[in-house]
C-alpha cells in the first residue's frame, strides 16, 4: 500500500442477510483527492461508504469478506474487524448525509456536540473550535448571531453546510458525502460544491453522487458500481 | 345480506357511538349528583385542621386525607422502583437484544402484562407470608410491599413504551452522533433518549395512573380499611381506591356513602388529570426543551 | 302496621342515642392506660367489630399520636389465623376459637362484649316473621318465593357471608341448626356489606350481627322473638355469641393496654353506643 | 469511561433479564404454594369438583365456569358494540364528532374500574333487578354488561388502528368507483383488517377474564356453578380476593393459587394466540 493510498480494499464483499450487496471490490482511494463512486440507486453506494466509517457494524444482519484499510494518522486501521472500537475511527473519518441531519439542539451545539463526545470540556477551546469550522464552511457570517437558535430553522442549503461544518470540528482526515447536494437547490449545491474543492486541500473526500456532470467538475478519479461491482471509469 | 348490512351499517354505528357517550355521560352525572356535595373542607381532613394534618402532626380520621396520602406515598414509590428497572430494560430490549432472546423476551413480557392483577397481588401476597416467615414476624402486608407489586404491575408498559419509543427514532438521527464519533451509550443518553422525552414521560404518567386507579394488587398486599397516614413504608395504609370499594359494600349510613361518592370523584379526578398530562407530553413536550 | 311504625320509631330513637353517645369523649382516664406506650397495633378479623375497633382506634390515636392502629377486616376465621401466624397483634372473632387453634397457636381470648345473629330483610318487605323450620327451608332451598311467606309474588334474594366469617359459622349452628346454606346464595363479605345489601334489596333475606341492626334493615322475628339486643341479654333470643378480641400469648405493652381499654368504661360505652351487649 | 459503560450496559441486560425471570417466578412461586393442593386430589378433581369447605370439597371449576361465562358474555356484547363505535370514528361519524369519539375513548381507559363498579352497583344493579334478570340484580348478566363497557375502549382503540391502517389507496379505489363508506368497509378494509380485529378481540378478553373488581361488586360471588345468564357467579378473580381475605392455611387457601395458576396459564395461552394471529397477517394489517 502506498503512503499516498489514504483507503484500500482487496476483495471486499457485502453481505446483508444473505444478499450480497457489493462483491470483489478492489479499490484504492489517493489522499488528498475526491473520489467519486457513481451508480444506479441500491446499488451499494452508500454500503460501500458504511464500510469506510464501520457504521456497517451498527446495522443488524451485516457481514464482511475480503480486506479493507484505511490510513489514519499514519497508521493503518482494518475496516473489517467487527471486534475494533468504532468511536475513535468516526472520529477521524467524518460522514454527510443526503438529507441535512441537524441534531434537535441549537446551532452552536450541534458544532461543539462532536467535541463534547470526545471528551473536550475546555470551553474556550470549544467556542474557537466551533467557530472555525463554521468559517470553513463559510456558515459563520451567517449565523454567528443565530447561535442559540434551533439549527432546524436555517434553510436546507445552511443546514447541510452545518453538518458539514459538524464534521469538520474534529479535523478528520477522511470525510465522506452521501449525495450531499441532491436535497438542495442549484444555487445551495453550487455553494457546497466549491465547499469540497476547498476542502480537498486538507482532507480525503468520497462523494457518492449520480449527478454525472457535479462528478465531472470535481473528481479527480470515478469508480461506478454496477450489480454489486466496482469498476474505475 | 351483503347490501342490507351496508345499509343498516352506518345507523348501527350511529347507536353505539351514542350509546358509548350516552354511558360515560350517565357515569360522571351519577357520580356528581351523589358526591359534590361531600366535596366542602371536611372531606379531606374531617374534623382535623387541615394545617396540622398537611403537616403529619394530628391524626385525620372521618377524612380522605389519609387514602389520599396513602395512594400518592404508594404510586410514587411504585413508580420510582418501576421506572429505573423498566426503562433499562426496554433500552436493552430496543438497543442490546436480538434474534431469538429479544423474541423469547418479548413475549415474557407479553405475558407479565397480561397477568392479571390480582395474580400480581396473590404473588406480593405469598412473599410477605415468606418474608414473614423468614424474619421472624417483623414485615408482612406493608406500603412497601404493595409498592413493590404494583411496579411489577406495571414494568411491562414502562419495558414496551421505552422499547417502542428508542425504536422509533428516525435512523437517520439514530445514525448522526454514531458518525460522529459518539460510543454507543453515548447516543442513547444524548440522542436517542432526550429525542423521545415526550413518550417516555407519557408512558411513565400512564404508569402513574395505572398504579393509582388499581384495586386488587393492594387489597391483598396491605391498604385496610383504618390506618391513618403510615409513617414508615412498613405499614399499612389507606388507598383511594380501596376506600371506594370499601364504602360501596359496607357505607353506614348516607354521610359516608356520600363520601364514597366523593372518594370515587377524587379518584377519577386523579386519573383523568394523569391522563391528560400524558396525552400533552406526548404531543407538546418536544425535547428541544432539555437542550437549551 | 302500628308494630312496625313503633318499631321504626324506637329504632331511630336508639340510633339517635347512639350518635350522641359516640360523640361523647372518653373519661380521660380510661385513656391514662396508654401514657408512655408506643408502637403499631395491627387489627384483624371479624367485620362486627370494626365499628367498636376504628372509634377505639380514633380515641386511643387523638390522644396519644404515638400509637398507631391499624383495622382490616376479613373475617373470623383470618383474625384467629393472622393473629396465630403473628401477623397481626389483636385477631377479632365473632366466634371462640376452637379448642384445637387455641392449642396450637396459643391464643388468649377476651370476650368483651355479646352480641346476636339476626335475620333481617329489606324495610320494604312485609314479611317480619319466620319460624326456624322456614329460615332453615329457605336456606336450604326449599322454599324461593316470598309468597310462600305471605309476601309478594317475587323470588327470595338470599345473602350470606364466606366461610371465614363468624357470624355466618354461628348463624349455620345456632339458627339453621346446621342445616345446608344453598350454594347459589350471593356471598358478601362483612357484616357491614351485608346490611347494605339488604338494605338496597327489597327482595333480600340476609343474617347480620345484631349490632349493626338500624333502621336501614328490618329485623325478622324467629320463631316469635324479635332480634334485638334485650332479647339476646335475657336470653330469649338464641342466635347470640361473644365478641372475641385475640392475642396470640398474654398481651403486652401497647396491645395489653388496647384490650384493657375495652373493658374500660370508656370502651364498654363504644360497645353500647355500636350496637353491643357490654361484658361489665 | 469505558468501566462506566460496561456496567451500565450490564444493567440494562440485568434489568431486562431479571425482570423476565421475576415473571418465571411468580408461576413458580404460586405452583410451590399451591402443590398441596395437587398432592391431595389430583388436578382433575380440583378442576372438576364443586366449592363446599364444609364437606371437604375445595373445587375451584364453579370459578372457572363463572370466570369464562362472565369473560366470553361481555366479550359477546362489547364486540359488536366496539366494532360500530370504531366504525363511527374511521367511517361513518361527521369529521368533527370523530377525533371527538376517538378522544373520549382515551379518556375512558383512565377511568379507575373501581368507580365502574361504584357507579353500576348504584345505578345498574337496581335497574336489573327491577326489570331485566329479577333476582338480586347481581349476577353474571350485570357484571358482563359493565365488563363490556369496561373492555370496550381497549377493543375500540386497536379496532381503530387496524381499521386505518388500510392503505389509503385501496380505500381511494372504492370511492372512485362509487362505493358508499359502508360498502368500502365491508368489502375492502374488513377483510385487510380482521387480523388486527381478532387481535383486539383477544386482548378485550384477556382483560375481561383478568378483572377483578366489577365481578366481585357485581356478580354476586355464589358459589353455585351458574346455569343462566341472570344468576350469580364467582370469578377465578373474585374468588382469590374472596378467600384472600379469608384464610391463611388451609386448603381453602391453597385453592386460591390454584385459580391464581389457572389464570396465569390462560394468560400466557392467550399470549402465544395473539402471537399466533399476529403471525396470520406479517405485514401487519
Amino acid at each position: 500500500m502506498q503512503p499516498t493510498t489514504k483507503i484500500h480494499t482487496n476483495g471486499l464483499s457485502f453481505y446483508y442477510g444473505k444478499m450480497q450487496v457489493l462483491q470483489d471490490v478492489s479499490v484504492e482511494l489517493q489522499d488528498r483527492r475526491i473520489t467519486a463512486i457513481t451508480g444506479p440507486s441500491g446499488s451499494g453506494k452508500s454500503s460501500f461508504l458504511s464500510v469506510l466509517n464501520r457504521m456497517w457494524t451498527e446495522i443488524p444482519g451485516v457481514h464482511l469478506q475480503g480486506e479493507a484499510h484505511i490510513r489514519l494518522g499514519g497508521q493503518l486501521h482494518d475496516l473489517c474487524d467487527k471486534r475494533q472500537p468504532a468511536q475513535h475511527l468516526r472520529r477521524k473519518v467524518g460522514m454527510v448525509f443526503q438529507t441535512p441531519n441537524p441534531l434537535p439542539m441549537s446551532i452552536y451545539r450541534n458544532v461543539a456536540f462532536p467535541l463534547k463526545l470526545s471528551g473536550c470540556s475546555d470551553r474556550q477551546q470549544i467556542a474557537a473550535q466551533v467557530e472555525s469550522a463554521l468559517r470553513r464552511t463559510l456558515l459563520w457570517d451567517e449565523v454567528k448571531d443565530l447561535l442559540k437558535k434551533d439549527a432546524r430553522q436555517l434553510s436546507g442549503g445552511q443546514q447541510q453546510r452545518l453538518c458539514i461544518a459538524r464534521s469538520l470540528v474534529l479535523e478528520p482526515e477522511v470525510l465522506l458525502l452521501d449525495e450531499p447536494t441532491s436535497a438542495l437547490d442549484v444555487a445551495a449545491s453550487a455553494g457546497i460544491e466549491d465547499l469540497l474543492l476547498a476542502l480537498k486541500q486538507d482532507c480525503t473526500l468520497v462523494l457518492v453522487s449520480h449527478y454525472l456532470d457535479q462528478v465531472k467538475r470535481l473528481a479527480d478519479k470515478v469508480y461506478r458500481v454496477d450489480n454489486g461491482r466496482m469498476v474505475q471509469l | 345480506m351483503g347490501r342490507l348490512l351496508a345499509r343498516l351499517l352506518p345507523g348501527f354505528s350511529w347507536c353505539c357511538a351514542l350509546a358509548l357517550t350516552a354511558a360515560v355521560a350517565t357515569l360522571v352525572w351519577f357520580l356528581l349528583r351523589g358526591g359534590l356535595p361531600a366535596f366542602n373542607a371536611d372531606l379531606l381532613f374531617g374534623g382535623t385542621r387541615a394545617i396540622d394534618a398537611l403537616l403529619l402532626r394530628r391524626q385525620v380520621f372521618d377524612g380522605l386525607f389519609p387514602a389520599l396520602f396513602g395512594t400518592v406515598a404508594m404510586v410514587l414509590l411504585a413508580v420510582s422502583l418501576a421506572v429505573p428497572v423498566g426503562v433499562a430494560a426496554g433500552i436493552y430490549m430496543a438497543e442490546y437484544a436480538g434474534g431469538w432472546s429479544k423474541h423469547l423476551l418479548s413475549l415474557v413480557f407479553d405475558v407479565l402484562a397480561g397477568i392479571p392483577s390480582i395474580v400480581i397481588g396473590l404473588s406480593g401476597f405469598a412473599l410477605a407470608i415468606v418474608l414473614h416467615r423468614s424474619f421472624d414476624g417483623r414485615l408482612g402486608p406493608c406500603l412497601l410491599l404493595s409498592a413493590l407489586a404494583l411496579a411489577f404491575l406495571v414494568l411491562p408498559y414502562l419495558v414496551r413504551s421505552t422499547q417502542t419509543a428508542l425504536e422509533g427514532v428516525d435512523p437517520l438521527l439514530r445514525h448522526t452522533a454514531l458518525t460522529l464519533g459518539a460510543s454507543k451509550l453515548q447516543n442513547i443518553f444524548l440522542v436517542l433518549l432526550p429525542n423521545r422525552l415526550a413518550d417516555l414521560t407519557g408512558g411513565i404518567i400512564l404508569a402513574v395512573g395505572r398504579c393509582a386507579e388499581d384495586t386488587a394488587v393492594i387489597m391483598l398486599t396491605g391498604v385496610v380499611a383504618s390506618a391513618g397516614v403510615p409513617d414508615s413504608m412498613l405499614r399499612q395504609y389507606e388507598a383511594l381506591p380501596f376506600y371506594v370499594y370499601y364504602m360501596s359494600s359496607q357505607y353506614t349510613g348516607p354521610e359516608e356513602l356520600q363520601k364514597g361518592y366523593a372518594a370515587a370523584i377524587l379518584l377519577m379526578i386523579i386519573c383523568s388529570l394523569l391522563f391528560v398530562l400524558a396525552f400533552m407530553a406526548q404531543r407538546r413536550l418536544k425535547s428541544w426543551l432539555l437542550y437549551r | 302496621m302500628f308494630a312496625t311504625l313503633k318499631k321504626n320509631i324506637f329504632l331511630s330513637l336508639a340510633c339517635l342515642l347512639c350518635f350522641s353517645l359516640a360523640a361523647l369523649p372518653a373519661y380521660a382516664n380510661d385513656l391514662d392506660l396508654f401514657k408512655g406506650q408506643q408502637g403499631v397495633i395491627k387489627i384483624s378479623g371479624g367485620t362486627a367489630h370494626i365499628p367498636v375497633m376504628k372509634e377505639a382506634a380514633k380515641q386511643v390515636m387523638s390522644a396519644y399520636p404515638d400509637i398507631r392502629i391499624t383495622i382490616a377486616g376479613g373475617g373470623s376465621g383470618v383474625g384467629i389465623k393472622q393473629v396465630g401466624e403473628k401477623m397481626v397483634q389483636i385477631g377479632n372473632a365473632g366466634r371462640k376459637a376452637t379448642d384445637q387453634e387455641i392449642e396450637q397457636y396459643g391464643l388468649v381470648l377476651f370476650k368483651w362484649a355479646i352480641d346476636g345473629v339476626g335475620a333481617v330483610v329489606n324495610p320494604e318487605n312485609p314479611v317480619h316473621a319466620l319460624t326456624s323450620t322456614q329460615l332453615q327451608d329457605i336456606y336450604a332451598g326449599k322454599i324461593t318465593n316470598w309468597k310462600e311467606l305471605g309476601g309478594i309474588d317475587r323470588a327470595i334474594n338470599l345473602y350470606t357471608r364466606d366461610e371465614a366469617s363468624g357470624t355466618r359459622e354461628v348463624f349455620w349452628k345456632k339458627a339453621l341448626n346446621k342445616g345446608d346454606i344453598i350454594a347459589s346464595a350471593n356471598v358478601v363479605v362483612s357484616n357491614g356489606a351485608m346490611k347494605t345489601a339488604v338494605a338496597n334489596d327489597p327482595y333480600a333475606l340476609g343474617y347480620v350481627s345484631v349490632g349493626h341492626i338500624d333502621a336501614s334493615v328490618q329485623p325478622v322475628s324467629l320463631d316469635g322473638v324479635v332480634p334485638s339486643n334485650e332479647t339476646v341479654k335475657d336470653g330469649s333470643y338464641p342466635v347470640a355469641r361473644g365478641l372475641y378480641s385475640i392475642t396470640s400469648g398474654e398481651p403486652q405493652g401497647a396491645v395489653k393496654a388496647f384490650i384493657d381499654f375495652l373493658f374500660s368504661p370508656s370502651g364498654q360505652q363504644i360497645a353500647a353506643a355500636k350496637g353491643f351487649i357490654p361484658v361489665r | 469511561m469505558p468501566i462506566l459503560s460496561r456496567t451500565l450496559e450490564r444493567l440494562f441486560f440485568l434489568a431486562a433479564i431479571g425482570s423476565a425471570l421475576l415473571t418465571a417466578a411468580i408461576f413458580l412461586l404460586l405452583c410451590q404454594l399451591g402443590k398441596p393442593l395437587f398432592q391431595h386430589g389430583g388436578l382433575g378433581t380440583l378442576l372438576c369438583s364443586p366449592w363446599n369447605p364444609g364437606h371437604g370439597q375445595y373445587g375451584i371449576y364453579p370459578m372457572i365456569v363463572g370466570s369464562l361465562s362472565i369473560a366470553f358474555l361481555s366479550v359477546l356484547i362489547s364486540f359488536p358494540f366496539s366494532l360500530g363505535c370504531a366504525f363511527f370514528i374511521t367511517h361513518f361519524g361527521p369529521l368533527a364528532l370523530r377525533r371527538k369519539l376517538l378522544n373520549l375513548v382515551r379518556f375512558m381507559t383512565s377511568i379507575p374500574t373501581v368507580v365502574y363498579g361504584f357507579v353500576a352497583l348504584f345505578l345498574l344493579v337496581p335497574f336489573m333487578r327491577e326489570y331485566l334478570t329479577g333476582g338480586s340484580g347481581l349476577n353474571i348478566l350485570t357484571a358482563s354488561l359493565m365488563l363490556a363497557v369496561l373492555i370496550a375502549p381497549t377493543m375500540i382503540i386497536f379496532f381503530v388502528d387496524s381499521l386505518q391502517r388500510v392503505p389509503l389507496s385501496y380505500r381511494q379505489a372504492v370511492d372512485a368507483l362509487g362505493g358508499s363508506p359502508a360498502q368500502q368497509l365491508l368489502y375492502v378494509v374488513l377483510p385487510m383488517a380482521w387480523p388486527g380485529i381478532l387481535n383486539g378481540l383477544l386482548l378485550g378478553l384477556g382483560r375481561a377474564m383478568g378483572d377483578t373488581l366489577i365481578s366481585l361488586m357485581l356478580a354476586g360471588n355464589a358459589v353455585a356453578v351458574p346455569t343462566a345468564m341472570t344468576q350469580a357467579a364467582r370469578t377465578l378473580t373474585a374468588h382469590i380476593a374472596l378467600v384472600m381475605a379469608a384464610d391463611f392455611a388451609s386448603m381453602e387457601f391453597q385453592s386460591i393459587f390454584a385459580c391464581g395458576i389457572f389464570l396465569y396459564l390462560f394468560t400466557a395461552l392467550l399470549i402465544v394466540a395473539l402471537r399466533l394471529v399476529g403471525r396470520l397477517s406479517p405485514r401487519g394489517l
